[in-house]
């Protein structure tokens, strides 16, 4: 039944340790011993996945939680998540020590800048929240150059990153996870469409069980797969590689976790909800249509 | 009588942004055959009356018929030389052919035959701005000739050329004229060559009137003629004529 | 080519190159924001063989990207100025090309031509295509008229009289035009990259996240660089055209 | 502007929108990436005031741009032309500007120019001035080499001849330069308020998180709506220019 | 005696891409108020030799020294009109005055007085494409004149225009000569004007060597002059000088 053509795998950003299990299903050999080949294709800035599965051009893709939902409030209503990597969203604010804070509220409502990217749900949610913020924001376009300059600037971040990045530049930051004040959308989600589900069944399962494979192997070990990755992207060190594997394990798998990439329904629902709260969606979406688990 | 060659009848010609009209009134016509001289001071409208023949600019108002079997086998001389810069002494005499799709080994020989006979014969792969003043006037004259034209329009075509050279192309156009069934119809500022290549000469006003329209009738014409006293009455009384216009505004 | 000519040029990059890192090791400048040229040149030659690969598979999208632009710049300004109804339909609407945020339309680009090589093509069409056609149509509409008057006389098809005399006439902004467009498909390139992968602008834009500002600055130099051999090769081509014959102004002596 | 020169673009731009449209609603592409232009327009209604508010602020940052651009690369042109040492020397490295992605100096610019227009401007100022830069040089080269003879005889300064010689007949090169620096601008502008915020930019850049097409269609036209009126403008000027007296090719009839 | 104002000694010119020196072993001198007519073949070198005088052409071998007071005030006319196209009659005359930074209200009622004196009164707000030929070729004198020259270079200056307005122009001349320290130095295809209008005539072969440099005395001429035997004398032998040289190439 296995397709000839090599399935295609379209990341939203670089050979990062994020994505550090599918490599490893590729590197250590689970698609192989799944009777699968995949290529993998790493994204950029502004990488389209969502559409381009949607659209399918390619079989799977990396997408966020809250863009499954959107896609299908906007009549997209095609695409399933089939693996969510980070149980715990890795998104956070970052800020310099110095200025004392000790959450995000400080955050908002004190005196500064933060940059972030102000169309993210998580910003609206947070601007929601904490409103009036005192802080004035500004788009956020990548790196620490800003941050790093000016000790009254915050930035949106991956826990998993910047705050490394940094450390190693000697800078004292304090990181508050968005996920502590109650926005925690499933992030890293392995999608495919529903057309493909129904028509490739077991494709689709052999597919998740080796990226499930290939996420044991990398939280195992993860040296063999980040030095191959790091042979894809030059622009990441090898002690990043190593630190950003070793930060992100917890929220991959947390406390009382059954298993890697399992998702519930309650909480695509309190997705669904918070998102309509926002008014990012109009529609009513129906969360168990947005994913499914399989074995 | 067979059908004029050109037929000129109540021709007005006012540009746009002129007080007054550069042509007046025009009536002339040519006869088949016929080679006509136009005389005028500097200004009058003799480059517009060929433009109009031509034509390249339109009348304002009167009728203006070229016959017929000529109309496609015009060829013109623009008053400067008007050579395409990027282009050698034979592409642009080339150029005609090329633009009406009847370049063959045969018309580029013919090419090269004409500007040797004009003096150019080693300036074939020269661009324009390598020649003089001169040569090139010559140039375009090729230009005009290699097409084998039934009527040739020429805005003075030698005014540039010193006397010798003027001389032995006034007689080209005499043996082109015999030779094949050649007429033109040229303006010239003098009256010497006004009277030898024509076989009629008008003469325009400062109001853009047909002041004169005079026959010549001279024996075929050689360069000894214009030693000839009937050559030099012609001379005189064209001459006079010309004094007796109102002075140019 | 001459050595004498490009003195000043090397000159100045030089003083410009003491300065920036003076600026820079004197902490006039952060070095995280823009580095000095030593940091640059070590990572650069650190990362050298990627530098290399990545370079070239750039320099092979702008090649693409402005070759289409070349051609069908060209060629639709000759339409337009065929067509002139063409021309003021859809000229207006060409705008769009050069105002459109690439990233606004990387999904449908992505769709059409896939996440690679094509998509990157594409986008340094899209950004360089405008100043060619502008140019070239603006050439062929500035022709000397009394050229016109002399070529009309021969009532020449309007194929022959654009091949004989508006394009001669226009090389001059044709090339012009392409001294243009030689940047903006590099940036093309570069942002295309940013969406598709790879290049110098997968490159630049993971450095961009690792805040590796020395790498940043060594893809933007290489893309400068691969910017600057083509300008120096319009510029032979322009030399080869308009030094073996006077495509200039004026009609006559 | 005569109705009858319009018109072309009036029914080429309906007939766009009904095949566009018809396309989107028969479901040959799908509206989440290429939204019909009745989704975008309900959507333009209704967010119109912050759509108006976006689009001014756009406007003027463009036009501050293009200003600047126009100012310093006609001025920049006549220093390379008076000095060519300069010109060797600084030329080839001012396709830098062209080259570098804008993103990649965000940072430097927001330090120089803070978060605020300024920046915008900035970048409208960077990715639209080479184009008139390269446009003017060329037409300051390019002048009819009998006029300038004519002028040499009279020995007169440097400046004196630039101004009546060589700039007057740059100037259908001068405005090919700025029909192409418009477009250049307003890209410049809306990637300047990615980074920066404000204006259409910003509206553009959340509308992408969120996946909201018709607003970023909507404010993409919105900004090539802009261009549209300042190509018109340059037109006019052109028209102004040219029709008042023939800055034209031939020194003599 | 006076230093000449013109020396030329052993002058050779030979442009890069040409076979045969244009201009071979040319030695002369104008004496100061000397006045100078140049004839010769077309393509022989007469504007080559005018622009070596006005050092626009740099010479390849040989001396060449214009008087020091002289040095400043020389004039040129082109050998076509080579106007300004985007400037009106008045401003294209006006355009010396401009680029020399002494345009006053002064300079500017000579600038129209001279260009009434042309015939070109009405014309002053007309842009050169409007002109006529002769027209422009007038104004391209105007241009030369108002800035009151003490040497006036002239190619072919009245080889466009009528008989009459020649003769207008060419006792205009004269008359400039007479009036203000002014001397000239011509080119001409009319050997009657050389005789006319020089002192001096040189007479340039083929091979750009002086063939003839005839002085003519004649007393002060006007119009009528041009009917007697003396000046005839000098005309026919003139013309048999130039016939004797070699056919042109
Ligand atoms: N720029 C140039 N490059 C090469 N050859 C040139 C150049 N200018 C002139 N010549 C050549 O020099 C010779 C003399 O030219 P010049 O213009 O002086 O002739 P002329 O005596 O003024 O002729 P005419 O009476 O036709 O104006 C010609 O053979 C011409 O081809
Ligand atoms: N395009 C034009 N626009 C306006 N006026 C024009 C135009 N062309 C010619 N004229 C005018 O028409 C008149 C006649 O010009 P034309 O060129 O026919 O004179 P001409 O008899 O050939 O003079 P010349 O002997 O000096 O060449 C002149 O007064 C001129 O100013
Ligand atoms: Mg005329
Ligand atoms: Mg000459």
């Amino acid at each position: 039944e296995a397709d000839p053509a090599p399935l295609r795998l379209a990341l939203n950003w670089k050979a990062e340790p994020q994505f550090g299990g599918f490599y490893a299903a590729d590197v250590v050999g689970h698609f192989a011993a799944n009777g699968l080949e995949v290529e993998i294709i790493e994204g950029g800035s502004g990488a389209p996945t969502i559409q381009v599965v949607g659209a399918q051009q390619v079989e799977y893709a990396i997408v966020a939680a809250d863009e499954i939902v959107i896609s299908h409030d906007r009549g997209a209503g095609n695409v399933v998540a089939l693996f969510a990597v980070y149980q715990i969203n890795p998104q956070a604010i970052m800020v310099h020590k110095s200025r004392g804070f000790k959450g995000i509220e400080d955050v908002m409502k004190n005196d500064g800048t933060l940059l972030w990217q102000g169309g993210l749900p998580y910003a609206q949610f947070l601007s929601r929240k904490y409103a009036p913020v005192r802080v004035r924001t500004a788009p956020y376009l990548g790196g620490i150059g800003n941050f790093q300059n000016d000790p009254t600037i915050s930035q949106q971040c991956f826990a998993t990153s910047e705050p490394l990045t940094a450390a190693r530049a000697g800078l004292e930051v304090d990181t508050f996870m968005i996920a502590d004040s109650g926005y925690n959308p499933y992030t890293t989600v392995l999608v495919t469409t529903r057309d493909r589900l129904a028509s490739h069944p077991d494709e689709v399962k052999r597919v998740v069980a080796a990226v499930r494979a290939g996420w044991e192997s990398y939280l195992a070990d993860p040296s063999a797969t980040n030095a191959a990755m790091s042979q894809i992207n030059k622009a990441m060190d090898a002690a990043t590689f190593r630190d950003s594997a070793a930060v992100q394990v917890p929220m991959i798998r947390p406390e009382g976790l059954e298993q890697l990439g399992r998702m519930t329904s309650e909480r695509w629902a309190l997705l669904v909800q918070q998102l309509t709260e926002l008014k990012v969606i109009r529609k009513a979406v129906n969360p168990d249509g947005l994913f499914v688990n399989l074995e | 009588m067979e059908a004029p060659a050109i037929l000129v009848r109540d021709l007005v010609k006012r540009f746009p942004n002129q007080a007054h009209n550069v042509l007046e009134n025009v009536s002339f016509s040519v006869a088949a055959g016929e080679c006509v001289a136009l005389l005028g001071p500097s200004g009058c409208g003799k480059t517009t009356l060929l433009r109009l023949l031509m034509g390249i600019e339109a009348p304002t108002s009167g009728t203006l018929v070229v016959e017929e079997s000529l109309r496609s086998r015009l060829a013109y001389v623009f008053q400067e030389p008007r050579l395409v810069p990027w282009r050698t002494t034979l592409e642009n005499v080339l150029l005609p052919f090329e633009l009406t799709g009847s370049l063959t080994a045969e018309t580029r020989e013919l090419a090269v035959a004409r500007l040797r006979e004009l003096g150019l014969g080693e300036r074939l792969a020269h661009f324009p701005r390598e020649l003089s003043g001169g040569m090139q006037m010559r140039v375009a004259l090729a230009r005009a000739l290699v097409t084998r034209p039934r009527v040739l329009l020429l805005d003075e075509p030698f005014a540039a050329l010193d006397e010798r050279t003027r001389f032995r192309l006034e007689d080209l156009l005499l043996e082109l004229r015999a030779e094949y069934d050649l007429q033109y119809v040229f303006v010239t500022h003098s009256i010497a060559e006004a009277v030898y290549l024509g076989d009629r000469v008008l003469l325009l006003n400062n109001q853009g009137r047909l002041h004169a329209d005079e026959r010549v009738s001279l024996p075929p014409r050689d360069q000894d003629l214009k030693l000839q006293p009937e050559f030099n009455r012609y001379v005189r009384a064209l001459s006079q004529s010309f004094h007796a216009l109102e002075v140019t505004a | 080519m001459k050595l004498r000519e490009r003195l000043p040029a090397w000159i100045f990059l030089f003083v410009l190159l003491v300065v920036w890192e003076l600026s820079v090791s004197r902490g006039l400048v952060p070095d995280y924001l823009l580095p000095a040229p030593s940091g640059i040149w070590a990572t650069a030659v650190e990362l050298r063989a990627e530098l290399w690969v990545a370079t070239l598979s750039t320099f092979s999208s702008i090649l693409w990207g402005l070759i289409a632009s070349a051609v069908i710049g060209v060629t639709a300004a000759v339409c337009f100025f065929v067509v002139p109804i063409l021309r003021r339909a859809i000229l207006p609407f060409c705008v769009f090309f050069q105002t459109v945020p690439i990233i606004a339309i990387a999904p449908l680009l992505v769709i059409w031509f896939g996440f690679g090589e094509t998509t990157v093509r594409a986008s340094a069409f899209i950004v360089s295509v405008f100043p060619i056609l502008a140019n070239t149509l603006t050439g062929l509409e500035e022709t000397d008229p009394l050229l016109r008057e002399l070529f009309r006389l021969y009532r020449p098809s309007r194929l022959k009289t654009i091949l004989k005399l508006q394009l001669p006439s226009a090389i001059p902004y044709v090339l012009a035009g392409l001294r243009i467009a030689v940047g903006l498909a590099t940036i093309g390139a570069i942002v295309g990259e940013f969406i598709a992968g790879g290049g110098l602008g997968a490159l630049i834009d993971s450095a961009l996240t690792q805040q590796r500002t020395d790498l940043v600055f060594g893809g933007v130099l290489a893309s400068t660089l691969l910017a600057l051999v083509l300008v120096i090769g319009i510029d032979l081509l322009s030399r080869l055209l308009m030094g073996r014959r006077p495509y200039m102004r004026s009609s006559s002596r």
